[in-house]
Protein backbone atom coordinates (compact mmCIF):
# COMPACT_ATOMS: atom_id res chain seq x y z
CA UNK A 1 0.00 0.00 0.00
CA UNK A 2 1.66 3.37 -1.18
CA UNK A 3 -0.13 6.48 0.02
CA UNK A 4 0.29 10.28 -1.33
CA UNK A 5 -0.42 13.58 0.39
CA UNK A 6 0.18 17.03 -0.94
CA UNK A 7 -0.71 20.24 -0.05
CA UNK A 8 0.17 22.30 -3.64
CA UNK A 9 0.02 25.89 -4.86
CA UNK A 10 0.63 24.80 -8.19
CA UNK A 11 -2.01 23.10 -10.94
CA UNK A 12 -3.23 19.66 -10.89
CA UNK A 13 -3.16 17.16 -13.61
CA UNK A 14 -5.00 14.07 -14.35
CA UNK A 15 -1.78 12.36 -15.66
CA UNK A 16 -0.10 12.77 -12.42
CA UNK A 17 -2.26 10.39 -10.04
CA UNK A 18 -3.02 7.89 -13.36
CA UNK A 19 1.00 7.37 -13.43
CA UNK A 20 1.94 7.35 -9.99
CA UNK A 21 -0.98 4.81 -8.89
CA UNK A 22 0.27 2.09 -11.95
CA UNK A 23 1.25 -0.91 -10.51
CA UNK A 24 1.94 -3.52 -13.16
CA UNK A 25 -1.09 -5.14 -12.83
CA UNK A 26 -1.57 -5.58 -8.94
CA UNK A 27 -4.45 -3.33 -9.06
CA UNK A 28 -7.81 -3.99 -11.51
CA UNK A 29 -9.14 -0.49 -10.89
CA UNK A 30 -8.47 3.30 -10.43
CA UNK A 31 -10.71 5.61 -9.52
CA UNK A 32 -10.26 9.00 -9.84
CA UNK A 33 -12.18 12.04 -8.18
CA UNK A 34 -11.01 15.75 -9.56
CA UNK A 35 -12.84 18.70 -7.79
CA UNK A 36 -13.18 22.21 -10.32
CA UNK A 37 -14.11 25.29 -9.34
CA UNK A 38 -17.79 26.18 -10.35
CA UNK A 39 -18.19 29.54 -11.94
CA UNK A 40 -22.11 29.55 -11.07
CA UNK A 41 -23.16 30.56 -14.36
CA UNK A 42 -20.31 32.95 -14.62
CA UNK A 43 -20.69 34.19 -11.34
CA UNK A 44 -17.94 33.42 -9.76
CA UNK A 45 -14.50 34.26 -11.12
CA UNK A 46 -11.88 32.54 -8.54
CA UNK A 47 -11.44 30.74 -5.77
CA UNK A 48 -8.81 31.72 -2.44
CA UNK A 49 -8.12 28.45 -0.50
CA UNK A 50 -6.81 28.83 3.10
CA UNK A 51 -5.78 25.86 5.22
CA UNK A 52 -3.80 25.24 8.57
CA UNK A 53 -0.21 23.85 7.54
CA UNK A 54 0.59 20.43 9.24
CA UNK A 55 -2.78 19.77 10.61
CA UNK A 56 -3.91 19.25 7.16
CA UNK A 57 -1.44 16.75 6.11
CA UNK A 58 -2.28 15.06 9.66
CA UNK A 59 -6.16 14.74 8.59
CA UNK A 60 -5.82 14.10 5.35
CA UNK A 61 -3.64 10.95 6.32
CA UNK A 62 -6.02 9.92 9.02
CA UNK A 63 -8.34 10.00 6.18
CA UNK A 64 -6.42 7.95 4.24
CA UNK A 65 -5.44 5.49 7.05
CA UNK A 66 -9.33 5.24 8.20
CA UNK A 67 -9.98 4.56 4.25
CA UNK A 68 -7.41 1.58 4.16
CA UNK A 69 -8.36 0.08 7.00
CA UNK A 70 -12.04 -0.46 5.36
CA UNK A 71 -11.14 -1.82 2.01
CA UNK A 72 -8.47 -3.56 0.27
CA UNK A 73 -6.66 -0.66 -1.46
CA UNK A 74 -3.23 -0.67 -3.14
CA UNK A 75 -2.86 3.11 -3.25
CA UNK A 76 -4.28 6.32 -2.43
CA UNK A 77 -3.61 9.56 -3.76
CA UNK A 78 -5.05 12.67 -2.38
CA UNK A 79 -3.69 16.73 -3.53
CA UNK A 80 -5.45 19.57 -2.41
CA UNK A 81 -4.36 22.91 -4.10
CA UNK A 82 -4.43 26.22 -1.77
CA UNK A 83 -3.86 29.45 -2.58
CA UNK A 84 -5.77 30.92 -5.64
CA UNK A 85 -8.16 29.11 -8.51
CA UNK A 86 -9.52 30.12 -11.28
CA UNK A 87 -13.18 28.81 -12.48
CA UNK A 88 -12.48 25.78 -14.53
CA UNK A 89 -9.20 24.54 -12.71
CA UNK A 90 -8.94 21.23 -9.92
CA UNK A 91 -9.12 21.94 -6.74
CA UNK A 92 -8.72 18.69 -5.40
CA UNK A 93 -7.61 14.98 -6.62
CA UNK A 94 -8.24 11.68 -4.61
CA UNK A 95 -7.10 8.82 -6.60
CA UNK A 96 -7.43 5.27 -5.36
CA UNK A 97 -6.44 1.68 -6.57
CA UNK A 98 -7.62 -1.53 -5.79
CA UNK A 99 -7.95 -4.96 -7.18
CA UNK A 100 -11.62 -4.50 -7.57
CA UNK A 101 -13.69 -1.83 -8.29
CA UNK A 102 -15.96 -1.65 -5.59
CA UNK A 103 -13.88 -1.07 -3.71
CA UNK A 104 -12.30 2.02 -5.27
CA UNK A 105 -15.03 3.50 -6.07
CA UNK A 106 -16.18 3.68 -2.23
CA UNK A 107 -13.27 4.23 -0.81
CA UNK A 108 -12.52 7.43 -3.19
CA UNK A 109 -16.31 8.78 -2.06
CA UNK A 110 -15.09 8.20 1.22
CA UNK A 111 -12.28 9.91 1.31
CA UNK A 112 -14.02 12.48 -0.35
CA UNK A 113 -16.89 13.04 2.27
CA UNK A 114 -14.48 13.03 5.09
CA UNK A 115 -12.39 15.33 3.48
CA UNK A 116 -15.03 17.78 2.89
CA UNK A 117 -16.07 17.75 6.34
CA UNK A 118 -12.52 17.55 8.77
CA UNK A 119 -9.54 18.87 6.58
CA UNK A 120 -9.09 22.18 7.71
CA UNK A 121 -9.31 23.94 4.35
CA UNK A 122 -11.70 27.09 3.84
CA UNK A 123 -12.31 28.51 0.52
CA UNK A 124 -13.70 32.35 -0.31
CA UNK A 125 -15.48 33.27 -3.48
CA UNK A 126 -14.18 36.31 -6.15
CA UNK A 127 -17.88 37.50 -6.90
CA UNK A 128 -17.55 40.95 -8.17
CA UNK A 129 -14.34 41.94 -7.43
CA UNK A 130 -15.60 40.94 -3.92
CA UNK A 131 -13.99 38.05 -1.78
CA UNK A 132 -16.49 36.13 -0.09
CA UNK A 133 -16.57 33.36 2.31
CA UNK A 134 -18.34 30.07 1.61
CA UNK A 135 -20.29 28.48 3.93
CA UNK A 136 -20.13 24.76 4.81
CA UNK A 137 -23.02 22.60 3.69
CA UNK A 138 -25.17 20.69 5.35
CA UNK A 139 -24.96 18.01 2.68
CA UNK A 140 -21.75 17.60 3.22
CA UNK A 141 -21.91 17.10 6.56
CA UNK A 142 -24.53 14.35 6.26
CA UNK A 143 -22.73 12.45 3.44
CA UNK A 144 -19.74 12.30 6.01
CA UNK A 145 -21.71 11.18 8.80
CA UNK A 146 -23.70 8.58 6.33
CA UNK A 147 -19.72 6.57 6.56
CA UNK A 148 -19.07 6.72 10.02
CA UNK A 149 -22.34 5.92 11.84
CA UNK A 150 -21.16 3.32 14.80
CA UNK A 151 -23.21 0.60 15.93
CA UNK A 152 -24.99 2.78 18.40
CA UNK A 153 -26.26 5.39 15.68
CA UNK A 154 -23.92 8.05 16.80
CA UNK A 155 -21.64 9.79 14.29
CA UNK A 156 -18.35 9.28 15.92
CA UNK A 157 -15.92 12.28 16.18
CA UNK B 1 -1.40 28.21 32.41
CA UNK B 2 -0.03 28.91 29.15
CA UNK B 3 -1.93 27.78 25.65
CA UNK B 4 -1.28 29.52 21.96
CA UNK B 5 -5.00 29.64 20.75
CA UNK B 6 -4.97 30.00 16.79
CA UNK B 7 -7.91 31.48 14.41
CA UNK B 8 -8.36 30.81 10.71
CA UNK B 9 -10.61 31.70 7.90
CA UNK B 10 -13.38 34.58 8.22
CA UNK B 11 -12.76 33.71 12.69
CA UNK B 12 -9.04 35.19 11.60
CA UNK B 13 -10.02 38.16 10.10
CA UNK B 14 -12.84 39.01 12.39
CA UNK B 15 -10.19 38.72 15.28
CA UNK B 16 -7.90 40.22 12.92
CA UNK B 17 -5.08 38.17 14.69
CA UNK B 18 -3.40 35.16 13.72
CA UNK B 19 -2.68 34.02 17.21
CA UNK B 20 -2.88 34.80 20.69
CA UNK B 21 -0.54 33.45 23.41
CA UNK B 22 -2.88 33.58 26.59
CA UNK B 23 -2.48 32.72 30.32
CA UNK B 24 -5.62 31.19 31.33
CA UNK B 25 -6.89 31.33 35.05
CA UNK B 26 -7.65 28.15 37.26
CA UNK B 27 -11.52 26.90 36.05
CA UNK B 28 -10.82 27.36 32.42
CA UNK B 29 -10.52 23.61 31.51
CA UNK B 30 -12.47 22.95 28.48
CA UNK B 31 -13.07 24.62 24.94
CA UNK B 32 -16.12 25.97 25.89
CA UNK B 33 -15.02 27.80 28.81
CA UNK B 34 -11.76 28.91 26.94
CA UNK B 35 -14.21 30.68 23.91
CA UNK B 36 -16.46 31.94 27.12
CA UNK B 37 -13.63 33.20 29.26
CA UNK B 38 -11.80 34.66 25.72
CA UNK B 39 -15.31 36.54 24.56
CA UNK B 40 -15.30 38.22 28.63
CA UNK B 41 -11.66 39.56 28.54
CA UNK B 42 -11.44 40.77 25.05
CA UNK B 43 -14.25 42.44 23.15
CA UNK B 44 -13.23 42.70 19.69
CA UNK B 45 -12.97 38.85 20.27
CA UNK B 46 -16.05 38.53 21.61
CA UNK B 47 -17.52 40.16 18.28
CA UNK B 48 -15.41 37.99 15.96
CA UNK B 49 -16.81 34.61 17.91
CA UNK B 50 -20.46 36.10 18.11
CA UNK B 51 -20.18 36.63 14.20
CA UNK B 52 -18.99 33.14 13.47
CA UNK B 53 -21.78 31.51 15.53
CA UNK B 54 -20.80 28.01 13.49
CA UNK B 55 -17.20 27.04 15.06
CA UNK B 56 -15.18 23.52 14.84
CA UNK B 57 -11.87 23.21 17.19
CA UNK B 58 -8.61 21.86 16.69
CA UNK B 59 -6.31 21.13 19.85
CA UNK B 60 -3.07 20.42 18.83
CA UNK B 61 -4.11 19.59 15.22
CA UNK B 62 -6.79 17.20 16.28
CA UNK B 63 -10.49 18.23 15.76
CA UNK B 64 -12.10 18.36 19.42
CA UNK B 65 -15.37 19.80 20.92
CA UNK B 66 -16.36 22.01 23.27
CA UNK B 67 -16.63 19.45 25.68
CA UNK B 68 -12.40 18.87 25.07
CA UNK B 69 -9.94 19.42 27.86
CA UNK B 70 -7.10 21.72 27.28
CA UNK B 71 -4.02 21.08 28.92
CA UNK B 72 -1.11 23.83 29.05
CA UNK B 73 1.26 24.15 26.12
CA UNK B 74 -2.08 23.28 23.62
CA UNK B 75 -2.46 25.12 20.99
CA UNK B 76 -6.19 25.30 20.73
CA UNK B 77 -7.08 26.58 16.46
CA UNK B 78 -10.81 27.99 16.16
CA UNK B 79 -13.00 28.64 12.90
CA UNK B 80 -15.56 28.46 11.17
CA UNK B 81 -16.85 24.71 9.31
CA UNK B 82 -14.17 23.98 6.98
CA UNK B 83 -14.99 24.29 3.10
CA UNK B 84 -12.15 22.22 1.01
CA UNK B 85 -12.70 20.02 -1.88
CA UNK C 1 -24.57 17.08 -22.58
CA UNK C 2 -21.81 16.04 -24.41
CA UNK C 3 -21.23 12.07 -24.82
CA UNK C 4 -18.19 10.33 -26.63
CA UNK C 5 -17.85 6.54 -26.66
CA UNK C 6 -15.31 4.76 -28.58
CA UNK C 7 -14.09 1.23 -29.06
CA UNK C 8 -10.32 1.25 -30.54
CA UNK C 9 -7.09 -0.77 -30.53
CA UNK C 10 -4.67 1.54 -29.14
CA UNK C 11 -3.76 2.91 -25.82
CA UNK C 12 -5.48 5.11 -23.21
CA UNK C 13 -4.51 7.77 -21.17
CA UNK C 14 -6.26 9.42 -18.28
CA UNK C 15 -5.66 13.14 -19.30
CA UNK C 16 -7.58 12.42 -22.38
CA UNK C 17 -10.68 12.13 -20.75
CA UNK C 18 -9.97 14.75 -18.27
CA UNK C 19 -9.13 17.40 -21.06
CA UNK C 20 -12.18 16.38 -23.44
CA UNK C 21 -14.58 16.25 -20.18
CA UNK C 22 -13.30 20.61 -19.01
CA UNK C 23 -15.86 22.81 -19.26
CA UNK C 24 -14.47 26.08 -17.97
CA UNK C 25 -16.44 26.27 -14.81
CA UNK C 26 -19.84 24.13 -15.54
CA UNK C 27 -18.59 21.18 -13.38
CA UNK C 28 -17.16 21.04 -10.14
CA UNK C 29 -16.72 17.43 -10.29
CA UNK C 30 -15.64 14.33 -12.42
CA UNK C 31 -15.15 10.59 -11.86
CA UNK C 32 -13.33 8.71 -13.99
CA UNK C 33 -12.88 4.53 -13.49
CA UNK C 34 -9.79 2.98 -14.99
CA UNK C 35 -9.90 -0.74 -15.55
CA UNK C 36 -6.55 -2.80 -15.80
CA UNK C 37 -4.77 -5.45 -16.89
CA UNK C 38 -4.24 -7.42 -13.75
CA UNK C 39 -1.65 -10.47 -13.94
CA UNK C 40 -2.74 -12.33 -11.05
CA UNK C 41 0.36 -12.43 -9.15
CA UNK C 42 2.20 -12.50 -12.56
CA UNK C 43 -0.39 -15.09 -14.07
CA UNK C 44 -1.52 -13.54 -16.75
CA UNK C 45 0.84 -12.45 -19.38
CA UNK C 46 -1.83 -10.23 -21.60
CA UNK C 47 -5.76 -10.43 -22.25
CA UNK C 48 -7.11 -10.37 -25.63
CA UNK C 49 -10.09 -8.06 -25.87
CA UNK C 50 -13.03 -9.22 -28.90
CA UNK C 51 -16.29 -7.37 -29.63
CA UNK C 52 -19.46 -6.76 -32.11
CA UNK C 53 -18.51 -4.21 -33.90
CA UNK C 54 -21.85 -2.09 -34.23
CA UNK C 55 -23.91 -3.50 -31.47
CA UNK C 56 -21.00 -2.65 -29.02
CA UNK C 57 -21.18 1.32 -29.85
CA UNK C 58 -24.99 1.10 -29.84
CA UNK C 59 -25.26 -0.59 -26.28
CA UNK C 60 -22.41 1.74 -24.62
CA UNK C 61 -24.73 5.00 -26.09
CA UNK C 62 -28.16 3.20 -24.84
CA UNK C 63 -26.19 2.79 -21.26
CA UNK C 64 -25.18 6.70 -21.56
CA UNK C 65 -28.28 7.75 -22.19
CA UNK C 66 -29.68 5.62 -19.07
CA UNK C 67 -27.09 7.55 -17.24
CA UNK C 68 -27.86 11.31 -17.99
CA UNK C 69 -31.59 9.97 -17.50
CA UNK C 70 -31.09 9.17 -13.65
CA UNK C 71 -28.42 11.83 -12.96
CA UNK C 72 -27.83 15.18 -14.03
CA UNK C 73 -24.43 14.86 -15.85
CA UNK C 74 -22.25 17.51 -18.09
CA UNK C 75 -20.26 14.85 -19.89
CA UNK C 76 -19.82 11.17 -19.80
CA UNK C 77 -16.84 9.82 -22.20
CA UNK C 78 -16.56 6.02 -22.22
CA UNK C 79 -13.81 4.10 -24.12
CA UNK C 80 -12.87 0.40 -24.30
CA UNK C 81 -9.86 -1.19 -25.83
CA UNK C 82 -10.05 -4.06 -28.13
CA UNK C 83 -7.31 -6.79 -29.12
CA UNK C 84 -4.27 -7.61 -27.01
CA UNK C 85 -3.73 -5.71 -24.53
CA UNK C 86 -0.65 -6.54 -21.36
CA UNK C 87 -0.55 -6.93 -18.00
CA UNK C 88 -0.97 -3.05 -16.61
CA UNK C 89 -2.59 -1.49 -19.39
CA UNK C 90 -6.03 0.26 -19.19
CA UNK C 91 -8.74 -1.71 -20.63
CA UNK C 92 -11.79 0.53 -20.30
CA UNK C 93 -12.13 4.21 -19.08
CA UNK C 94 -15.68 5.54 -18.22
CA UNK C 95 -14.93 9.09 -16.85
CA UNK C 96 -18.07 11.84 -16.04
CA UNK C 97 -18.95 15.49 -15.17
CA UNK C 98 -21.49 17.08 -12.85
CA UNK C 99 -21.80 19.70 -10.91
CA UNK C 100 -22.41 17.85 -7.49
CA UNK C 101 -19.50 14.85 -6.79
CA UNK C 102 -22.04 12.53 -5.78
CA UNK C 103 -23.51 12.09 -9.30
CA UNK C 104 -20.46 11.69 -10.70
CA UNK C 105 -19.77 8.68 -8.64
CA UNK C 106 -22.98 6.87 -8.84
CA UNK C 107 -23.24 7.71 -13.05
CA UNK C 108 -19.71 6.38 -13.16
CA UNK C 109 -20.17 3.40 -11.27
CA UNK C 110 -23.61 2.69 -12.72
CA UNK C 111 -22.04 2.89 -16.12
CA UNK C 112 -19.60 0.49 -15.33
CA UNK C 113 -21.86 -2.18 -14.07
CA UNK C 114 -24.18 -1.80 -16.82
CA UNK C 115 -20.79 -2.13 -18.70
CA UNK C 116 -19.79 -5.30 -17.43
CA UNK C 117 -22.50 -7.24 -18.00
CA UNK C 118 -24.57 -5.53 -21.26
CA UNK C 119 -21.74 -4.48 -23.83
CA UNK C 120 -20.70 -7.60 -25.96
CA UNK C 121 -16.95 -7.81 -25.34
CA UNK C 122 -15.20 -10.90 -24.32
CA UNK C 123 -11.75 -11.60 -22.87
CA UNK C 124 -9.22 -14.58 -23.17
CA UNK C 125 -6.32 -14.51 -20.74
CA UNK C 126 -2.72 -15.89 -21.96
CA UNK C 127 -1.69 -17.80 -19.30
CA UNK C 128 1.51 -20.31 -19.66
CA UNK C 129 1.31 -19.27 -23.39
CA UNK C 130 -2.13 -20.35 -23.72
CA UNK C 131 -5.66 -18.37 -24.11
CA UNK C 132 -7.93 -19.22 -21.78
CA UNK C 133 -11.51 -17.44 -22.32
CA UNK C 134 -12.52 -15.80 -18.91
CA UNK C 135 -15.97 -16.67 -17.34
CA UNK C 136 -18.36 -14.31 -16.57
CA UNK C 137 -18.69 -13.31 -12.56
CA UNK C 138 -21.76 -13.67 -10.45
CA UNK C 139 -21.09 -10.58 -8.47
CA UNK C 140 -21.12 -8.80 -12.17
CA UNK C 141 -24.77 -9.58 -12.56
CA UNK C 142 -25.73 -8.48 -9.08
CA UNK C 143 -24.01 -5.12 -9.06
CA UNK C 144 -25.60 -4.19 -12.47
CA UNK C 145 -29.10 -5.48 -11.19
CA UNK C 146 -29.05 -3.95 -8.25
CA UNK C 147 -29.39 -0.74 -10.00
CA UNK C 148 -31.87 -1.77 -12.57
CA UNK C 149 -34.82 -3.49 -9.74
CA UNK C 150 -38.18 -1.85 -10.49
CA UNK C 151 -40.94 -1.95 -8.56
CA UNK C 152 -41.70 -5.76 -8.71
CA UNK C 153 -38.33 -6.44 -8.15
CA UNK C 154 -37.26 -8.04 -11.27
CA UNK C 155 -34.19 -6.69 -13.07
CA UNK C 156 -36.00 -5.75 -16.12
CA UNK C 157 -33.81 -6.63 -19.34
CA UNK D 1 -37.83 -17.44 -43.63
CA UNK D 2 -33.91 -16.29 -43.68
CA UNK D 3 -32.60 -15.59 -40.95
CA UNK D 4 -28.14 -14.87 -40.33
CA UNK D 5 -27.31 -16.13 -36.76
CA UNK D 6 -24.29 -15.02 -35.26
CA UNK D 7 -21.51 -16.40 -33.10
CA UNK D 8 -19.00 -14.42 -30.52
CA UNK D 9 -15.53 -15.85 -28.53
CA UNK D 10 -16.32 -19.11 -27.01
CA UNK D 11 -18.86 -20.17 -28.82
CA UNK D 12 -18.11 -19.08 -32.62
CA UNK D 13 -14.42 -20.83 -31.98
CA UNK D 14 -16.40 -23.93 -31.18
CA UNK D 15 -18.98 -23.48 -33.87
CA UNK D 16 -15.80 -22.92 -36.24
CA UNK D 17 -17.87 -20.32 -37.95
CA UNK D 18 -18.43 -16.68 -37.68
CA UNK D 19 -21.98 -16.40 -38.86
CA UNK D 20 -24.34 -18.33 -40.98
CA UNK D 21 -27.30 -17.68 -43.26
CA UNK D 22 -29.87 -20.38 -42.28
CA UNK D 23 -33.79 -20.61 -43.78
CA UNK D 24 -35.74 -21.59 -40.61
CA UNK D 25 -38.89 -23.92 -41.26
CA UNK D 26 -42.42 -22.68 -40.57
CA UNK D 27 -42.98 -23.49 -36.47
CA UNK D 28 -39.59 -21.68 -35.78
CA UNK D 29 -40.36 -18.16 -34.29
CA UNK D 30 -38.61 -17.80 -30.68
CA UNK D 31 -35.04 -17.88 -30.01
CA UNK D 32 -35.25 -21.29 -28.15
CA UNK D 33 -36.85 -22.82 -30.69
CA UNK D 34 -34.17 -21.36 -33.32
CA UNK D 35 -31.70 -22.48 -30.69
CA UNK D 36 -33.04 -26.02 -30.99
CA UNK D 37 -33.29 -26.50 -34.24
CA UNK D 38 -29.94 -25.43 -35.00
CA UNK D 39 -28.80 -28.08 -32.60
CA UNK D 40 -31.20 -30.59 -34.14
CA UNK D 41 -29.77 -29.79 -37.63
CA UNK D 42 -26.26 -29.06 -37.38
CA UNK D 43 -24.26 -31.55 -35.24
CA UNK D 44 -21.24 -29.38 -34.32
CA UNK D 45 -23.15 -26.60 -33.47
CA UNK D 46 -25.36 -28.77 -31.17
CA UNK D 47 -21.58 -29.83 -30.03
CA UNK D 48 -20.64 -26.45 -29.42
CA UNK D 49 -24.04 -24.88 -28.18
CA UNK D 50 -23.63 -27.87 -25.43
CA UNK D 51 -19.87 -26.89 -24.21
CA UNK D 52 -21.31 -23.34 -23.79
CA UNK D 53 -24.83 -23.29 -21.56
CA UNK D 54 -24.79 -20.03 -20.16
CA UNK D 55 -25.20 -17.59 -23.04
CA UNK D 56 -26.80 -14.40 -24.46
CA UNK D 57 -28.14 -13.23 -27.31
CA UNK D 58 -28.84 -9.97 -29.16
CA UNK D 59 -31.32 -9.54 -32.16
CA UNK D 60 -30.56 -6.48 -34.38
CA UNK D 61 -27.55 -5.73 -32.18
CA UNK D 62 -30.18 -5.31 -28.98
CA UNK D 63 -30.06 -7.91 -25.98
CA UNK D 64 -32.67 -10.27 -25.97
CA UNK D 65 -33.91 -13.27 -24.42
CA UNK D 66 -34.86 -16.59 -25.11
CA UNK D 67 -38.53 -15.94 -25.62
CA UNK D 68 -37.90 -12.69 -27.93
CA UNK D 69 -39.41 -13.43 -31.56
CA UNK D 70 -37.29 -14.08 -34.74
CA UNK D 71 -38.52 -12.65 -37.31
CA UNK D 72 -37.62 -12.89 -41.52
CA UNK D 73 -34.05 -10.94 -42.24
CA UNK D 74 -33.60 -10.66 -38.25
CA UNK D 75 -29.97 -11.08 -37.42
CA UNK D 76 -29.63 -13.24 -34.68
CA UNK D 77 -25.98 -13.37 -32.39
CA UNK D 78 -25.63 -16.05 -29.78
CA UNK D 79 -22.38 -15.91 -27.25
CA UNK D 80 -21.45 -16.26 -24.08
CA UNK D 81 -21.84 -13.58 -20.93
CA UNK D 82 -19.98 -11.00 -22.02
CA UNK D 83 -16.70 -10.22 -20.07
CA UNK D 84 -15.55 -6.40 -21.24
CA UNK D 85 -14.06 -4.03 -18.63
Amino acid sequence: MKTHIEVREGGLSASEPDLWLRDQGRSGAVVMFSGQVRDEQGKVEALHLEHYPGMTESVLGTIVEQACSRWHLNGAWVAHRVGTIQAGEDIVQVAVSSAHRQAAFEACAFIMDLLKTRAPFWKKELIDGCWIWVEARESDDQAAASWLQDATGRAPR
Amino acid sequence: MMVQVRFFAALRERAGRDAIQIDLPEGVSTVAQLVDWLAETDVALAQALEATPRRMVAINEVLGNEDSVVEAGDVVALFPPVTGG
